[in-house]
């Protein structure tokens, strides 16, 4: 076998020059450029800053993780035909490590984000504990107030007083749980785990290259099972910690499994636009074909159909039962107000035109139409993310209703972010490009996946 | 078609309608398939115990066609479903339930998805029989006895009288050039 | 190996005929025999006395309320108790055979040692004697029935202007009493939706030759329910 | 195309090396030829006898009412429906191995998937049962379809239940007509062994159902695009048919049922379920008639594997529902799940657990996903959490109702019992006529995974040039042909 697969590996599969080459440095100097922006932002407006902030890490780290998800599914598997794009997602997969560093920008704004900080876990009752750091009288978080009787009427207790009291009790039930030291060593550990496991399979699948060793293989196929029980739940958590941690009083038991369909959706759409792009300057043009590309817009499409009936579970479900606790999330996201035309984007243009221009095999075999629905799916994944982390702008800083057209205000952070984050992901994802060979050429399977037809 | 079988009926002539040829593996039926396609005959056909990677091609068939039927049945359910829920909950009856308007279109989902996706089937399956004009029960080929193992570990060619290329000589010789184990005539009433 | 005949080659357009043809029968058979319109319309038992609407009603125009006087005031229309028929038979008719179970009822109700002449009018003196309690009541066999699931209310109907003959037909021209519509759940819904043109004014309720004479007037203003707890309560 | 397994990396022949297709054909049909086995008749009169249960059982419940069951207020949902949710569940493995797995081009699948497709439709049919009497008046059971009616009056479409009536009822044709094409050709086959006149009535039976199939390549064509379809439309069905049996429960707002992780949850442990019962299943037919040849050690381990992965994820979802019934604060919410663990119903509570999270991870090791008896007594173990599961959900949430006054205990009655073995009864007849009378594995697939069934078997051997053709759009139909797992 490993010498049949031997003849097959004829090509270099390595990065000659060309604009991939250098595409990491063009990469690092839009994220510096980007971050600056960011820091810019976080001076004259902190609060904005966390959330375009947040949104933009929330883009890319979920890129990540389901390219992470990806190369987990392969060895779990055992698939053949993949083969050929496996590096590729390994490069987005070990892009990963850099995610712990870009999450300062997200602690140095989590006083703005998370409404849980201003409440103390240690005091019982009606008592706020003292504002940590700097000048949050502006912010109003909806924790901050009970003492002022909220302004309204002498001695009656109005109905946001009655609000705010409760709210105030549910944050400090959940105070064993949303409370700085815990968090941040919550964050601690998905970080690690997360690292630990992309370098893991990362440098297996390098080291094979050279040493052409199929134990690496089986390495590889023996960690995977446990690896995906430590991806899901890290990958749960840190969505309840980071993004369902934003409405600290609303929760969702399905949100790490919609949060996880995304992630995948995203990063099909990443491979298959970097894998074509690829494929276009060099390297790759013979060992991914448009079979591999069947396959991959099969898996984009069913993914996202699978993020579509994950997403309508949970819409549908709290529709339903219409219980005022858990309707605040649509609420925010639907109601009347702006944000009810980025919700109908999303269900048209992440789920209903996809679904029907995906659906076609002649599309998903024609590489120009595929990477456009690639592209229209990774534009959705923004928008998504935007649609997840932003109400909560309106609600917590702002203190505005939904209704209010204020409450969708985009800003010129929202985009100085997603470069920054981006700049930087992408340069160490190009970086490791130019280091390696764009196939896993010492994989035993290869030979099988530059094969591959489909039927 | 129309006849009664039951009774022998001797004015009608039996002539030869199909060559039939036998072969003892998948890959030398596709080679003399290939040796039909590239002589030009048309109308001809593979039978095997399971579906034989590349005999489409080696045919010269065209893609099934089962794609677009499914298409318009599943367009059929779900436009049905519509109807059917609006018609229901919205014109001919008219009700809140639980709290929910007459016309509530989340709750159309389930049944809009399952309607499809069952007129869907229906089309797959009953699409897939109309193309293959089946069931039929009565074929020439089933004359042959050796035709049985057919769907055990044989593999069969035949052409048709209709083939404008069919020859009975010129074509056995082909397909016995091809490796075929053996070739037979295989005679029927012609109405 | 020829298995089946030629003629087997016609299965499918068979079957698919026959499918078409058989389903056609069999929903067009469900749908009218195993309703109300067929179970039930029509329905005439014999009565225990064969009491005649046409000559009460019709003839000697009785109005409905002498003998169902409770219609304005409670669910139940009520069949008269043999009090009402004996307020004309006491005298009128003493010598009819069909008024023998009415008069023997109205006997029963006594003691066997009142079972005077003045309390049995037309009952012959053995008979009275043999007289059960039981026979107090007439078994008349009701002939509009609902189900027990669905509540209705004759008072209700009555005072919004619901004349009978909506539901009961021209009782007054039924020598014997005859279920004339379908009191099906689907023609009780045909009116709740849209009463207009079925009401008349309360004062006309009865009366079984009524016609609409410009605008209908309404007692008041009627809102059937639609609801399920409207009439399944 | 089709070389032997990497056996370095651990990849295993699907099918013992070196079988021929007439062995295929002898050794699958001929279950249906001879006479069966003692073993298949004392089954199968043990079946019939619970079937004759059932029928008494159901009888009963017509001729009284559905008072002879236990449930009461405030427990008005019990048995039935946790019956109905469990059959339902089991039939789930079926379309997963026939549908999900053919997408992905899992070939191991070929083995399994006429066994698991036939579950899937008894186990629907056991499901079937359960609307259809539970409310004890059956002859009201159309109310459930939209039919015009001298009632005016259509089904709810906002319900539910309603949902239900479609999404099983669909779920079962679509099973039925995707198991019915699947065996086209193998009942033409079996048409086709039959040779002496004394198999007349076979030759009929088989030859009328076989459709008059001949194996045609033009009929292929169109037969292998059909199944691909029906795969395609199944899998979504498949999910949408558990979603919407979840849907029953979470919609409404009583806690412990209202979790918006309960579609995919549902699915996941139905598939869990589904896979215990074809285990059960498969290792006793695999004694009986010694297919140790078909179904190896391989599709074991494999499937002990889809049991890991599908049991962990409904351990991620109890422990989710757990955490957000904490974290929600919500003290209803909260007094639910606490009650399930430590109320009067902690027994069922910790059965299922054990049963459902516990027992599987012993699959993490080979000793265990390799040993057969062990195999089997663990997927026992895991249909009867999978019944309590649905028994906990149910029961638990409701015999706490938010008026502490109605509180309550269930209790089953003989007839509830009766009604559910008898529900075993009609499944393991149906299975036991099916294995009796039908190719129990898809003769013409199997085939079609040998490696000599590639058209080019033992030609180039790895020489052809790959890269020629790449671009070129392949046309429709044929699986790659590979003995071997994964693709």
């Amino acid at each position: 076998m490993s010498a049949e697969s031997k003849t097959d590996e004829g090509g270099d599969y390595r990065l000659q020059g060309g604009p991939w080459a250098s595409a990491w440095k063009l990469a690092a100097g839009a994220g510096v450029l980007g971050l600056g922006g960011w820091a810019a932002g976080h001076s004259s407006n902190p609060q904005r800053a966390a959330y375009s902030y947040l949104f933009a890490f929330l883009v890319f780290l979920t890129i990540g993780l389901g390219s992470l998800f990806f190369v987990l599914v392969q060895y779990l598997t055992s698939a053949r035909w993949s083969v050929t794009v496996r590096r590729t997602a390994e490069f987005f997969m070990v892009g990963l490590l850099v995610f712990a560093p870009l999450f300062v920008p997200v602690v140095l704004g989590m006083e703005h984000l998370y409404p849980w900080t201003h409440v103390s876990a240690e005091h019982g009752g009606g008592h706020e504990s003292a504002p940590h750091e700097g000048g949050h009288g502006e912010h109003g978080a909806p924790a901050a107030a009970t003492e002022h009787g909220g302004g309204h009427g002498a001695g009656v207790y109005s109905q946001e007083d009655i609000e705010r009291a409760v709210h105030h009790e549910l944050l400090q039930h959940k105070a064993p749980y949303l409370n700085r030291n815990f968090w941040f060593l919550r964050a601690l550990i998905y970080f690690a785990a997360w690292g630990l496991l992309a370098w893991s399979f990362y440098r297996n699948s390098t080291a094979q290259d050279g040493s052409r060793a199929e134990g690496l293989t089986v390495r590889s196929a023996r960690l995977a099972p446990p690896a995906t029980f430590v991806f899901g739940l890290t990958l749960t958590f840190a969505g309840v910690d980071w993004i369902m941690g934003l409405d600290p009083t609303w929760f969702s038991t399905i949100f790490g499994v919609q949060l996880f369909s995304g992630s995948v959706v995203a990063a099909m759409a990443v491979l298959i636009l970097t894998t074509l792009s690829l494929r276009a300057n060099g390297p790759l043009t013979r060992a991914v074909t448009v079979e591999h590309y069947h396959d991959l817009g099969k898996l984009l499409f069913g993914f996202n159909c699978f993020w579509a009936y994950i997403s309508f579970s949970q819409f549908f479900l709290i529709w339903y039962a219409g219980i005022p606790e858990e309707t605040t999330y649509f609420h925010a996201r639907w109601g009347d107000g702006p944000w009810k035309n980025v919700s109908l984007l999303i269900c048209l243009g992440h789920f209903a035109l996809p679904f029907v221009f995906l659906m076609s095999r002649n599309i998903k075999r024609r590489l120009s139409l595929l990477s456009l629905g690639a592209a229209g799916m990774l534009v959705m994944h923004v928008v998504e993310c935007y649609w997840a982390v932003l109400p909560n702008f309106a609600r917590n800083v702002l203190e505005l209703t939904p209704q209010d057209p204020a409450s969708l205000q985009p800003h010129w952070l929202d985009l100085a972010c997603l470069v920054g984050v981006g700049g930087v992901y992408l340069a160490v994802v190009f970086q490791r490009m130019t280091r390696h060979p764009l196939v896993p050429i010492g994989d035993p399977r290869l030979s099988r996946s530059l094969r591959f037809e489909n039927f | 078609m129309s006849d009664t079988h039951n009774e022998p009926q001797p004015e009608r002539e039996r002539r030869p309608v199909l060559l039939l040829a036998e072969f003892d593996s998948a890959g030398s039926v596709l080679h003399a398939a290939e040796a039909l396609r590239d002589a030009g005959y048309k109308s001809f056909d593979a039978h095997t115990p399971f579906p034989v990677h590349g005999m489409d091609r080696a045919m010269g068939m065209s893609d099934s066609r089962l794609g677009w039927i499914v298409a318009a049945m599943a367009t059929a359910g779900f436009t049905t479903a519509v109807a059917l829920i609006t018609w229901a909950n919205h014109i001919s009856y008219p009700f809140v339930v639980g709290g929910k308007p007459p016309l509530s279109i989340p709750a159309y989902a389930p049944v809009t998805f399952e309607l499809t996706v069952l007129f869907s089937a229906f089309g797959a399956v009953f699409g897939m029989l109309g193309l293959n004009k089946l069931p039929r029960h009565h074929h020439p080929v089933f004359f042959s006895d050796r035709f049985r193992s057919a769907t055990d570990d044989r593999f069969f060619l035949s052409v048709e009288r209709e083939d404008p290329k069919f020859d009975l000589t010129k074509t056995r010789e082909l397909l016995e050039g091809a490796k075929a184990t053996h070739v037979e005539v295989i005679e029927d009433e012609v109405p | 190996m020829q298995i089946f005949p030629r003629s087997f080659n016609l299965l499918p357009a068979i079957l698919g005929l026959g499918l078409a043809v058989g389903g056609g029968a069999a929903t067009a058979g469900v749908w009218y025999y195993f309703t109300p319109k067929h179970t039930h319309v029509g329905y005439a038992p014999r009565q225990p006395v064969p009491y005649s609407h046409w000559l009460h009603a019709g003839q000697l125009g009785m109005d409905c309320r002498y003998c169902h006087a409770n219609v304005e005031r409670s669910p139940e229309a009520m069949i008269p108790p043999t009090q009402t028929c004996m307020n004309c038979h006491a005298q009128v008719r003493l010598d009819s055979g069909a008024l023998a179970p009415v008069r023997e009822s109205w006997c029963a109700q006594f003691p066997p040692a009142q079972r005077t002449d003045a309390n049995c009018p037309g009952v012959p003196a053995e008979r009275r004697a043999r007289l059960t309690v039981a026979q107090a009541a007439i078994p008349w066999v009701r002939v509009h029935r609902l189900p027990d699931h669905a509540y209705f209310d004759h008072s209700v109907h009555v005072t919004a202007g619901v004349g009978c003959v909506e539901c009961h037909g021209r009782v007054d021209r039924m020598e014997v009493v005859r279920q004339e519509q379908p009191l099906s759940m689907g023609w009780c819904l045909d009116c709740h939706r849209d009463p207009t043109g079925r009401l008349r004014p309360p004062s006309e309720v009865t009366n079984m030759n009524w016609e609409p004479s410009g605008p209908t007037q309404q007692a008041r203003p009627v809102r059937p329910p639609q609801t399920c707890s409207g009439c399944h309560r | 195309m089709s070389d032997g397994p990497i056996t370095s990396i651990g990849e295993k022949h699907l099918v013992r090396p070196g079988a021929t297709f007439r062995e295929i054909t002898d050794s699958i049909s001929v279950v249906t030829e001879t006479s069966a086995p003692r073993g298949w008749w004392i089954a199968f009169l043990t079946a019939a006898t619970f079937l004759g249960i059932l029928g008494a059982a159901v009888g009963w419940l017509f001729w009284k009412g559905v008072g002879v069951w236990g449930n009461n207020s405030p427990v008005g949902w019990a048995w039935d429906i946790t019956n109905f949710v469990w059959w339902v569940g089991i039939g789930h493995a079926g379309t997963l191995i026939s549908a999900v797995l053919f997408l992905f081009r899992q070939k191991w699948r070929t083995s399994i998937n006429r066994f698991a497709e036939a579950m899937t439709i008894f186990a629907v049919i056991c499901a079937l049962l359960f609307p259809g009497i539970h409310v004890g008046r059956v002859w009201h059971a159309y109310y459930m379809f939209p039919l015009p009616n001298s009632m005016s009056l259509w089904p709810n479409f906002k319900s539910p239940l309603l949902w239900d009536i479609f999404a099983v009822g669909t779920y079962f044709t679509v099973s039925l007509l995707f198991w019915y094409v699947g065996l086209i050709p193998d009942l033409a086959t079996l048409r086709d062994r039959c040779t002496t006149a004394a198999q007349g009535v076979r030759r009929y039976v088989y030859g009328l159902f076989a459709l008059g199939w001949r194996g045609s390549n033009r009929h292929w064509s169109n037969y292998e695009r059909a199944y691909m379809i029906l795969a395609a439309l199944s899998t979504p069905l498949v999910l949408s048919v558990h979603s919407v049996v979840s849907f029953d429960f979470a919609t409404s707002v009583e806690p412990g049922w209202h979790t918006t992780i309960f579609p995919p949850y549902f699915v996941a442990g139905a598939v869990f379920s589904g896979f215990a019962m074809v285990m059960s299943l498969i290792l006793v037919a695999r004694v009986v008639y010694k297919l140790n040849d078909l179904v190896t050690m391989t599709h074991i381990e494999l499937m002990n594997k889809i049991m890991l992965a599908t049991g962990s994820l409904v351990g991620y979802a109890y422990a989710m529902e757990f955490f957000i019934a904490w974290y929600s604060g919500n003290p209803y919410e909260r007094y639910v799940f606490v009650n399930r663990a430590l109320g009067p119903y902690s027994w069922a509570y910790w059965t299922m657990i054990s049963c459902n999270v516990i027992s599987p991870q012993f699959f993490w090791f080979k000793r265990f996903r390799t040993n057969i008896p062990f195999s089997f007594v663990l997927s026992i173990f895991i249909n009867i959490g999978m019944w309590f599961e649905r028994f906990v959900i149910i029961v638990t949430s409701l015999h706490r109702d938010f008026v502490p006054a109605s509180w309550g205990y269930f209790h089953p009655t003989a007839v509830d019992i009766a009604t559910f073995m008898g529900s075993l009864g009609l499944f393991f007849t149906l299975f036991l006529l099916f294995i009796r009378w039908v190719p129990m594995i898809a003769i013409a697939e199997l085939k079609g995974v040998l490696p000599q069934a590639d058209p080019h078997h033992g030609e180039h051997h790895g020489k052809h040039d790959k890269h020629d053709k790449r671009d070129a759009p392949t046309e429709g139909g044929e699986p790659a042909p590979a003995a071997t797992e994964g693709a």
